[in-house]
């Protein structure tokens, strides 16, 4: 059983509102030297069988179709070693 | 004199002008509080209202908490200051740890309005008292992040101490664990709740008058006191 | 870094395309057509300004002249809502402010308004129906209202095509998700599946305000040396892919075009927790009386909002460009110009005020800049690191745009489709047959409960939600001391409009007319979102032509008004427009909202009749 | 400027929806041999100065505090690479 991991982040030219609330919220909270936030998700996928070069590519046409919006966002897929 | 009861207002509280409206027909005072002033200009109790607090961009209630108000609410409640969370207040208090467990996403992934069906599972509450043990009311439900969840041990321990103060009933409508929509701290004066009574005030713009022992239950409380 | 480059001004005079530069190099070429101009759009542009146009300009125009702000195709059939208005002492403000405002007695007014977010919610179901709903509430707020109420208008394809599994459960969460943040109840709406809607769904948003009738502010700047603030959300690369030919063109800066993100999001995404913050930071700014005029930006953003406030007042206006704050730095003042980034809004306030006025978006958390201010003359000057970029009679740009009579023809498929009555049709003969009729009509998506939509709708925030879904009409308290109230309905019906577009967009209104009259209230005005296809095909403008003129006939007939609205045109898959949809919208007030009429029985023995034949 | 990332998760023994939603929709679109997702959140931090291990500290009291909730999350801090 391997673990595949993607990561699905706000492009960087569009408005990230759950960044900048939790960025502004930080020097109320105490904490400074943080110049941007960005809030993305991340999945965690378990797959059954090796993790090879086809299961990435179905995995990663999964994320581009399904697991990201891409007219919104990026997103990058990597096997967790 | 009559009991003065505060209504915080956080940046994206939504249903603080409706909390206010209740505190009135129950016959108390209400009372506007900031979430910036510290100062709780000496009410009697406090209602943490529904809402998107922030937006509720990190985690519901989760950058409330951190407020100035905050402080001398959590320090208050744990001197015995009746509150009152409601929705995104029960949000907050869990956040703040007044109350145990935390409020994920509902399970079917959507906000949810409904008039929902409870019962009163402990009467005995500064913000209960007013209803029979076991009383079943509708007021309404609308919360997006309003699964109630806790590890088995805690959800035990609520059980076992009587500190759930409200079920649902018929329909669980966000996968609370136990179906539990209200829990109560150990002193019974801080109650957290999913529904919102304070839009069962009135009959022409609720479901009914089902919410309003909520109010008069601290009302009674304070007056007693 | 080439060595030329000289001192760093002398760099930014060469790339900057100023007012002095657009007179030194008349013969520049300029990307107008990628801009969505005509030639002689262009040319009337030279002729206003007696030189060409600097970049900055053309952006301007270009965006203020289409045909989404400008009404240019519309505009000579929307008049009959003037001309054949019935006489109304209801009517405060009319057609051609943010929004018509209109009295609802004891010294209440109601400001309301649907609008059109069709196109961005096919891209982005979620955004795009969110921005929609942001939009048409800073509307309502712009007119000094504070947002009660919010209804959504929505079409969509089949209900079992694939695309609509994307589109609408998109679509219903981001009306909810931005409207229940906001805090505003939604009391009504429509859903309709269809598959003219399957490449182009309708995504109307309504939104209803209340205010007290010394309250009502509008769109104008006047009053030499007056502030211009800008307060809300940064100004990032929002919706504004169609001018990065011009910042590629006249931004020629080698060391600033690799920093450049490489594309511009044409998705604008909504926050509506700032929004939030502006609703009540400005309904505090007007409760202390220090605002002078006021526009929200929507579509074309500074743009539209500096030359609107400027033509509508009576001096000019100068606006320091760089002051604008930024999400993007290396955004390109005709970007700045456009962008269409949400949750912003322009406020035009006097010195002394300005203090107090920073004071109270400070305690909102809003971000607030002066960014200009009123002057004596009669341009809208802009300027960018210390240049003019700028230099134009705002009236041009902003209300004396073209108009076109666009030619239009009863298309000729019309009587054959009239002819195709339903006498033609099968009737069920049989007990079989008919059970079969009655199974396929009550399975149709059309006849389905709307539950799973509206149930995603917070329909209690306010506490003054008289009636909501599944009333045929929305109803809210105003005053809860006397029970003074509105009620509100809309409706339209694609298929009917398409068959007869003068009857239909009248049984349009006649059904949003009856929805509120049942609710016990009494009908006082009417809005409409007028979704056509395109207007450059002449059976298109036929419909369009023929729905306004039975609405305006309508509305005459009726005694209500038209107060406002807004027209969606190229609602089309290629060449195939949607049905004519329009929508309309009805606002009627009750004395006393504890007489209302709801829908469903309420008691025992009541009787039943029948009205009408 | 430094990128410090953290990853936010449901604890394993915490009903994570959002992920068997995922799941469950998976052999739908044709993906097969998944066995199981979880969602989460990334946050991506831009700190500024250099990031040692006081800064990382700091970070580190921030998520436990702030970032995730840790009656019901997890979290991971890493400087990115
Ligand atoms: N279908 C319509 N019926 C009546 N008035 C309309 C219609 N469409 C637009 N208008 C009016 O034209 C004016 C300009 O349109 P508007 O919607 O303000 O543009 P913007 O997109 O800048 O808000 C408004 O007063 C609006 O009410």
């Amino acid at each position: 059983m391997a673990r595949v991991v993607v990561d699905v982040m706000l492009k960087p030219e569009i408005l990230d509102p759950q960044g900048q609330a939790v960025q502004r919220a930080l020097p109320r909270l105490g904490f400074s030297g943080i110049t941007d936030v960005r809030q993305g998700k991340r999945f965690e996928l378990e797959v059954e069988g090796p993790v090879d070069a086809a299961a990435l590519a179905r995995i990663r046409e999964m994320a581009e179709t399904f697991l990201a919006n891409t007219v919104i966002e990026d997103f990058d897929v990597r096997v967790q070693s | 004199m009559t009991a003065r009861i505060g209504v915080v207002t956080f940046p994206g509280s939504l249903d603080d002008r409706d909390a206010r409206r209740a505190v009135q027909l129950a016959g108390a005072e209400p009372v506007a509080l900031w979430h910036r002033d510290k100062d709780l200009r000496q009410v009697d109790a406090v209602v943490l209202p529904g809402g998107f607090s922030y937006g509720d961009y990190l985690r519901a209630g989760a950058i409330a908490r951190f407020s100035p108000v905050m402080e001398t609410v959590i320090a208050g409640a744990r001197d015995g200051l009746p509150v009152l969370g409601i929705c995104n207040g029960f949000q907050v208090l869990c956040e703040s740890h007044l109350l145990p467990g935390a409020l994920t996403r509902n399970d079917h992934l959507h906000f949810v309005c409904r008039d929902q069906r409870l019962r009163i599972e402990n009467a005995t509450t500064a913000w209960t008292s007013s209803y029979r043990p076991d009383q079943e009311i509708v007021i309404p439900l609308k919360n997006g992040e309003g699964g109630y969840v806790a590890d088995e041990r805690t959800l035990d321990m609520l059980e076992a101490e009587g500190r759930v103060v409200a079920r649902y009933l018929e329909l669980n409508p966000n996968g609370s664990r136990r179906d539990i929509a209200g829990v109560t701290n150990e002193a019974g004066n801080v109650v957290g709740l999913m529904p919102h009574p304070e839009h069962a005030v009135e009959s022409l713009t609720g479901p009914g008058l089902d919410g309003l022992g909520f109010f008069t239950s601290v009302l009674k409380r304070l007056v007693n006191a | 870094m080439t060595t030329d480059a000289g001192t760093a001004s002398e760099r930014v005079s060469t790339t900057i395309d100023t007012v002095k530069r657009a007179v030194d190099t008349p013969g520049l070429a300029q990307p107008w057509a990628e801009l969505g101009l005509k030639r002689d759009e262009y040319d009337r542009i030279r002729e206003i300004l007696g030189r060409r146009p600097t970049g900055a300009e053309l952006a301007m125009y270009s965006v203020m002249w289409s045909e989404h702000c400008s009404y240019k195709s519309s505009k000579v059939h929307l008049r009959q809502f003037g001309e054949k208005a019935p006489p109304s002492d209801a009517l405060l403000v009319g057609i051609g402010e943010n929004a018509g405002v209109v009295d609802v007695g004891q010294g209440y007014a109601v400001t309301f308004k649907v609008e059109s977010h069709n196109h961005p919610s096919y891209v982005e179901p979620y955004q795009g129906a969110a921005t929609g709903v942001g939009g048409i509430v800073r509307d309502i707020l712009a007119m000094g209202a504070r947002p009660v109420a919010v209804m959504d208008p929505l079409r969509f394809g089949a209900a079992d095509h694939p695309d609509t599994r994307r589109v609408l459960p998109g679509v219903v969460a981001g009306v909810g998700g931005y409207g229940n943040c906001l805090g505003l109840p939604n009391i009504g709406g429509e859903v309709v599946f269809d598959p003219c809607y399957q490449g182009n769904p309708l995504v109307n948003a309504l939104c209803v305000g209340v205010m007290r009738h010394e309250d009502i502010h509008l769109a104008k700047a006047s009053g030499v040396g007056n502030k211009v603030i800008l307060y809300g959300a940064r100004t990032g690369g929002d919706g504004i892919g169609g001018v990065s030919v011009l910042a590629s063109e006249t931004f020629a800066d080698p060391s600033a075009a690799g920093t450049r993100p490489a594309k511009r999001p044409a998705v604008q995404v909504g926050d509506p927790f700032q929004e939030k913050l502006l609703i009540e930071c400005t309904l505090e700014v007007f409760r202390e009386k220090l605002v002078v005029g006021i526009q929200d930006l929507g579509g074309a953003g500074l743009s539209c909002a500096t030359s609107e406030l400027a033509s509508a007042g009576s001096g000019g206006m100068r606006v320091e460009l760089d002051s604008v704050p930024l999400r993007d730095a290396t955004l390109s003042p005709e970007e700045i110009l456009m962008s269409e980034s949400q949750e912003r809004m322009c406020a035009v306030v006097e010195p002394d005020k300005v203090e107090r006025f920073l004071e109270i978006c400070e305690k909102w958390d809003v971000l607030a800049t002066v960014i200009g201010e009123v002057t004596d003359g009669d341009r809208l000057e802009i300027h960018w690191r210390g240049e003019q970029i700028v230099d134009v009679p705002p009236r041009t740009v902003a209300h004396e745009g073209p108009v076109y009579q666009r030619p239009y023809a009863r298309p000729v498929w019309q009587d054959a489709l009239q002819a195709d009555d339903p006498a033609k049709l099968s009737r069920p003969g049989t007990p079989e047959e008919l059970r079969e009729a009655v199974l396929s009509l009550v399975a149709s998506p059309n006849q389905a409960s709307k539950s799973w939509i509206t149930s995603q709708y917070d329909r209690y925030v306010l506490g003054n939600t008289v009636l909501a879904q599944p009333e045929d009409s929305g109803m809210i308290r105003v005053d809860e001391e006397t029970n003074l109230g509105v009620a509100l309905a809309t409706d339209g019906n694609g298929r009917y409009a398409k068959l007869d577009p003068y009857t239909g967009a009248q049984l349009a209104l006649a059904e949003a007319y009856r929805n509120v009259a049942a609710s016990g209230a009494t009908p006082l005005a009417v809005t409409n979102c007028l979704n056509f296809g395109s207007p450059e095909d002449p059976a298109a403008m036929w419909q369009f032509a023929e729905a306004c003129r039975g609405l305006a006939d309508a509305c005459l007939a009726l005694g209500t008004p038209v107060t406002g609205g807004n027209v969606s045109f190229y609602n089309q898959t290629g060449e195939v427009a949607i049905h004519p949809t329009p929508v309309v919208g009805v606002l009627g007030v009750i004395d006393d909202v504890t007489r209302r009429t709801p829908m469903g029985f309420t008691g025992e023995g009541d009787l039943l009749f029948l009205l009408g034949d």
